[in-house]
């Protein structure tokens, strides 16, 4: 096979997309895990370029690593949370709690797999680039409905965090 | 020049969305619980995008962003939530966090 | 105009009691409540003079479409009121002894606290009342028929903090639930035979289609008789009545006296046309009218409660009226209906002034030298007594030998029954001395100070009521012409019938004269002797308890029942419906503890859940 | 492949070139100021004190790497690393002239604004590793900080790229030959630059790093080496946003006709440079350094609602067609 080094770029990022996915999952460390999951989303975005959507791949970065995940960073300094605290309780502990989940995963993913398989995609990415003025193009024209629903969204989002995070006066309920 | 099939684009979103899955599903912080819903939801977004870029239409894109956009709200509700849940019970341990029980 | 609005004064007045409340002075109160069922009375009056003046025998108007029985137009069911001569009759009464005994009990029960809800329950008693005599057809007739019983339980427990009086009202609305039941399954019967509801049609109807004698027909009357048999206090659902004396004696005499318990007389009255087709219950009616009237003549010898002497008195007078009916006499049982409202009404509102003015004493017994002590009520008394008695010349004498004089050749009656009410009669007098003699004779055994002043109220009722107790019988307007299905008699009566019935309630006094003499002369050994036996002996017992029915229906059916729930305490019935609860619990055990709160938990059956949907799709 | 090879070359010149830039301008600022405020400044170590940023250099690099045995080691040594790399990464989509330019992204602003997200990362990471209580304030007001005016750091560019129609910086540039952005974009221009300032961490905005309140805010407990890549980056950060100013808004290595061919295009770049990282230098010795919440209050009360409606009115113009 002709190994074109973008496409072995894709695959690299790939494979670095799901280590480090796997370790976010399996951290204890608050801080490493969402480090990992920069590097995953960061990884993912390269996926998206090399996919030929370059939009994709820097909101990807700008907003969910650079945004979305700052928001997380923060609120663990928040909360002060160094470590997982509840994994010393004795119940999470050990490789019988990864059994199940991990089994019931693997069952989803040869399902998935089985389905794309059986439905026989031959399709291939196109290496055309769908730059983002046909994304523009197309968020407001026939998304426009789902432009405005998502701004409706955000200020939901908006007003719920203002809400929960004011401080109370005195220990009113959640 | 070789292209990426959109089958391993899918198999990689499947993969993607198993991980965060079972740390959903595994972990009892909800702090850990929400990054694995990042996860998770990002690995819808490598599924649009593949079948965006397959078709070479731009809305798989579209409808990123609007996961994106999706995130962005999730995170914020929830993690106000988080900081009330831990100023309240000054835990994060969604097994302890069962009083809504029925 | 003024037969549309004949009920609807009192409704208004009702209304205005219950929203406004204590709001509302005494005073206002008072006048409110009296002066709307005087404006009924006033319209009753003045819709009788044109009913007397125009051709037709009835005054018609329709209010509004209630609803049409097929939901199409259809047979409908109007709030129509029809103002004939048997309705003028009642509603004469209904209004004209209401406004009375409202003026008296505006009085009476100015003291409670409750006085507005007493003032509206009586006028919505009146509405309903007033609805029952003038309703057009059967449905809305059955509307004021459950009114009047509602109101009946208010009031018998209007006193509700006490819990006889609880119990009599409820005793009161069950006993006659099972009547109006019965009537209820006879009035559905009706319909789906005749096809309609109305009473005129349902009168001709019932000639148009039946044959006399015909099983339908017998057993319609028969349901229907049932509901009579229980709004009027006749055996075997007479029970409830003298229990329901626990109310207020102006609901005594309004609606356990004048008007209610005569509903049942008023409806086979009424569907006098249904009855003759149905000779068998004629007897039947007859059969019941006797026996109740011996029965309660009986029960009202061994009373000690004067008001509960007066329930029996009228459910024995309810008796002959039945025994009229029976007969096919209706002009006389209507007539006599009027009359003991008159008579009775003033009996129980004097006996009221009485207990009123012994501070709510009502045993017979520690009475005594009333006429010394309060001697307007004790000639009031009397009036009520001589007229119940039937001497000549009063009311009720015309009144009853009018009924008397129709029962021996009656084909539906006959010589038994005859004597039957000669003996009643004669009972009459009996318990009817008793009352007299140990009320208003002899020494008084109550030394309390009397309760001084006779309300200027009271006053107006009382001597209207004697006015009309013993001038009553001027006002009788002869019905027949309009019963046009009058039973003729097939002979003629023997001349000394009307003999022994005139003389025997003289026989009674004579009687009682002697053999009461203890207590005429105010014997306190004896009459001490006499209150004792009441409770101790066993006969006396037995008769004082209403002949042991109360008793029979305790050991037959509430026991029974009660033991009967006791074993199925764990209802077998209910068990299959406790099954399907079991059956719901268990699920809901099931998914509770799949309701565990642990959001992971969720999260894994939603894997689940979307592996084994997907499996399933694929295989 | 000689074209990749042409690239490597490239990339180690701009390694080679960027990096004593970036350890001159430290000498460049104490200099100027020192002027400023009538004083003289390093000016011992070679001629006018040239070589001040060498000496020091040889100073950190004999100290000893010590890492705070409190700290999250793997986090606290991956900080400052992450801080320069994203800065120098910036550079790559840099067109310096029509020749020298390693990566011609089609996207290359957001892959700018990209790298400048993820720098937010070094000092808040930096902040939280350290483990102490000065180091997680500064970094907690980094994050706020970086967050709140990177939102219309980007859109202040949107006018820009709306007027350019593309995100490509050379595109952009090109776009300029008849007149440069800031004609039209003056308001983007302020906006942009602000922001810019408050995300390199200098004055007035350096409140993550505020010696007065918190020592040194997100590198108190950085020594040696990797306080060195700090500095490094904080004036790599300094460079960056002069190049973007002047590649945004100043025509880039274009100028007016008659100028034009006086000195090369790259030569003319790195004169706007320059000037704009001297106004960056003598700003610092001009302004006060505001309330955090000032900070805050003014950028989204402020600059948020400027930037707005610079874009929207922008975006009215183009639409009726007077730009």
């Amino acid at each position: 096979m002709n190994a074109n080094p973008l496409v072995i770029l894709f695959y690299l990022a790939a494979l670095i997309a799901i280590v480090a996915s796997i370790k976010v999952v399996t951290r204890n460390n608050t801080v490493h895990a969402l480090l990992y999951l920069v590097i995953s989303l960061v990884a993912v975005a390269v996926c998206f370029y090399l996919m030929g959507a370059p939009f994709a791949a820097g909101l990807e970065v700008i907003v969910y690593a650079g945004a979305i995940l700052v928001l997380f960073v923060f609120a663990i300094m928040l909360f002060g949370l160094r470590q997982d605290e509840t994994r010393l309780a004795p119940k999470n502990t050990g490789f019988s709690v990864w059994l199940g989940p991990c089994v019931l995963a693997l069952c989803l993913l040869a399902e998935l797999v089985y389905v794309l398989q059986h439905d026989g995609i031959q399709a291939q990415l196109s290496a055309t680039v769908v730059d983002s003025k046909q994304v523009g193009i197309l968020l407001y024209g026939p998304y426009l409905l789902a432009v405005e629903i998502a701004s409706f969204l955000l200020l939901a989002g908006l007003i719920a965090g203002f809400h929960f995070a004011k401080p109370r006066e005195q220990g009113g309920d959640l | 020049m070789t292209t990426i099939p959109l089958m391993h684009v899918l198999i990689l979103a499947s993969t993607l969305f198993g991980i965060g899955f079972v740390g959903v599903i595994v972990r009892k912080n909800a702090l850990f619980m929400l990054m694995s819903l990042e996860v998770m939801l990002n690995a819808t977004g490598v599924a649009f995008i593949g079948a965006g870029a397959t078709w070479q239409q731009a809305d798989g894109q579209v409808m990123f962003i609007l996961i994106l956009t999706l995130a962005a709200a999730e995170v914020a509700v929830g993690l106000a939530l988080l900081i009330c849940l831990q100023n309240k019970h000054q835990t994060l341990d969604v097994d302890v966090l069962s009083r809504l029980k029925g | 105009m003024i037969l549309a609005l004949l009920p609807f004064y009192p409704l208004i007045s009702a209304m205005a009691l219950l929203t406004l409340g204590k709001r509302l002075p005494w005073f206002l109160a008072s006048v409110l409540s009296v002066t709307s069922v005087l404006a009924s009375a006033i319209s009753t009056a003045i819709l009788m003079s044109q009913l007397a003046i125009q051709e037709q025998g009835a005054i018609q108007v329709t209010l509004w479409s209630w609803f049409s029985l097929y939901g199409n137009g259809e047979v409908p069911v109007n709030v129509a009121f029809n103002f004939d001569a048997l309705s003028a009759v009642m509603c004469a009464v209904v209004s004209g002894v209401g406004f009375l005994i409202h003026l008296y009990a505006a009085a009476y029960m100015k003291t409670d606290d409750n006085f507005h809800r007493f003032m509206a329950f009586m006028n919505l008693f009146i509405v309903a009342m007033l609805i029952l005599v003038l309703a057009d057809n059967l449905v809305l007739l059955y509307l004021g028929w459950e009114g009047v019983g509602l109101c009946s339980f208010l009031l018998i427990g209007f006193w509700y903090q006490s819990k006889e009086n609880v119990a009599a009202a409820r005793k009161a609305f069950i006993v006659t639930r099972i009547g109006d039941t019965s009537m209820a399954i006879g009035l559905f019967w009706l319909f789906n035979s005749l096809g309609s509801l109305n009473i005129e049609s349902v009168n001709q109807l019932a000639i148009q289609t039946w044959q006399t004698g015909d099983n339908t027909v017998f057993w319609i009357a028969l349901l229907l008789l049932g509901g009579a048999v229980g709004k009027s206090a006749q055996l075997p659902l007479h029970t409830w009545l003298p229990d329901a004396m626990a109310g207020p004696t102006p609901v005594s005499a309004l609606i356990h006296a004048a008007t209610m318990v005569t509903a049942g007389v008023y409806l086979i009255a009424r569907l006098h046309d249904v009855f003759i087709l149905a000779p068998e219950v004629m007897t039947i009616v007859a059969m019941i009218g006797a026996l109740t009237l011996l029965l309660a003549g009986i029960a009202a010898l061994f009373q000690y409660d004067i008001k509960r002497v007066l329930a029996y008195s009228t459910m024995s007078q309810i008796g002959y009226m039945m025994l009229a009916l029976g007969a096919g006499a209706w002009s006389a049982g209507i007539f006599h209906l009027m009359t003991h409202a008159f008579f009775k009404a003033l009996l129980f509102l004097t006996a009221g002034s009485i207990i009123w003015a012994l501070h709510h004493e009502q045993n017979i017994y520690r009475m005594g030298g009333m006429f010394k002590r309060l001697p307007v009520e004790s000639i009031l008394l009397t009036i009520g007594l001589v007229c119940l008695i039937a001497l000549p010349g009063t009311s009720g004498f015309f009144s009853k030998e009018a009924i008397i004089a129709e029962l021996w050749s009656s084909p539906t009656a006959g010589p038994v029954f005859w004597w039957a009410a000669i003996i009643g009669a004669f009972i009459t007098s009996i318990y009817s001395c008793r009352l007299f003699f140990l009320v208003c004779l002899g020494t008084a055994r109550n030394t309390v100070n009397l309760e001084p002043t006779m309300h200027i109220a009271f006053k107006v009722a009382l001597f209207t009521l004697a006015m009309l107790s013993l001038i009553g019988s001027w006002f009788y307007a002869d019905l027949t012409p309009w019963f046009s299905a009058e039973i003729t008699k097939t002979t003629n009566d023997p001349a000394w019938l009307h003999v022994i019935a005139i003389v025997t309630p003289f026989i009674g006094l004579l009687f009682s004269w002697f053999y009461f003499s203890g207590f005429r002369q105010g014997d306190k050994q004896q009459i001490s002797q006499s209150g004792k036996n009441l409770n101790e002996k066993t006969f006396y017992l037995f008769c004082h308890r209403g002949l042991g029915i109360d008793r029979l229906y305790q050991v037959l059916l509430v026991t029974p029942y009660i033991r009967l729930s006791q074993l199925n305490r764990k209802d077998i019935i209910d068990g299959a419906v406790m099954l399907l609860a079991w059956y719901t619990h268990l699920f809901k055990e099931v998914w509770q503890s799949s309701q565990n709160g642990h959001l992971r938990w969720y999260a894994s059956a939603f894997a689940l859940g979307f592996v084994l949907l997907t499996a399933g799709w694929l295989l | 492949m000689p074209d990749n090879v042409i690239k490597l070359i490239q990339i180690t010149i701009m390694l080679a070139l960027l990096i004593p830039i970036a350890a001159m301008l430290v000498w460049v600022e104490r200099r100027l100021i020192g002027i400023w405020q009538d004083r003289l400044g390093p000016n011992r170590v070679g001629p006018f004190g040239v070589l001040q940023s060498f000496a020091d250099l040889l100073k950190i690099l004999g100290k000893e790497d010590w890492v705070p045995p409190f700290a999250d080691k793997l986090v606290f040594v991956l900080a400052p690393v992450i801080g320069a790399v994203c800065v120098l990464m910036s550079f790559a989509v840099l067109p310096f002239s029509p020749d020298i330019l390693i990566a011609d992204l089609n996207i290359g602003l957001l892959f700018f604004l990209a790298m400048a997200s993820l720098a937010v990362y070094s000092v808040v990471l930096a902040g939280w590793a350290s483990n102490s209580k000065y180091a997680l304030l500064g970094g907690m007001r980094a994050a706020a900080q970086t967050v709140s005016y990177e939102v219309f750091m980007g859109l202040s560019l949107m006018g820009v790229v709306l007027l350019a129609g593309s995100f490509n910086l050379t595109e952009i540039v090109l776009a300029q030959q008849h007149g440069w952005f800031i004609q039209s974009q003056f308001v983007g221009f302020v906006v942009f630059f602000i922001a810019g300032i408050a995300e390199s961490h200098r004055l007035p905005f350096d409140l993550p790093e505020a010696e007065t309140e918190l020592t040194a805010g997100f590198h108190t407990e950085y020594s040696g080496l990797k306080f060195a890549l700090f500095f490094l980056g904080e004036y790599l950060g300094v460079t960056l946003i002069s190049c973007m100013s002047v590649v945004l808004f100043f025509g880039g290595w274009l100028m007016p006709e008659p100028l034009d061919n006086w000195l090369p295009p790259f030569m003319w770049f790195v004169l706007k440079v320059s000037f704009f990282v001297v106004f960056f230098i003598l700003l610092r010795t001009a302004l006060p350094r505001p309330r955090f919440d000032q900070l805050l209050g003014f950028g989204w009360k402020v600059m948020l609602p400027l930037a707005l409606l610079n874009l929207l009115v922008t975006a009215l113009l183009s639409l009726l067609e007077v730009l």
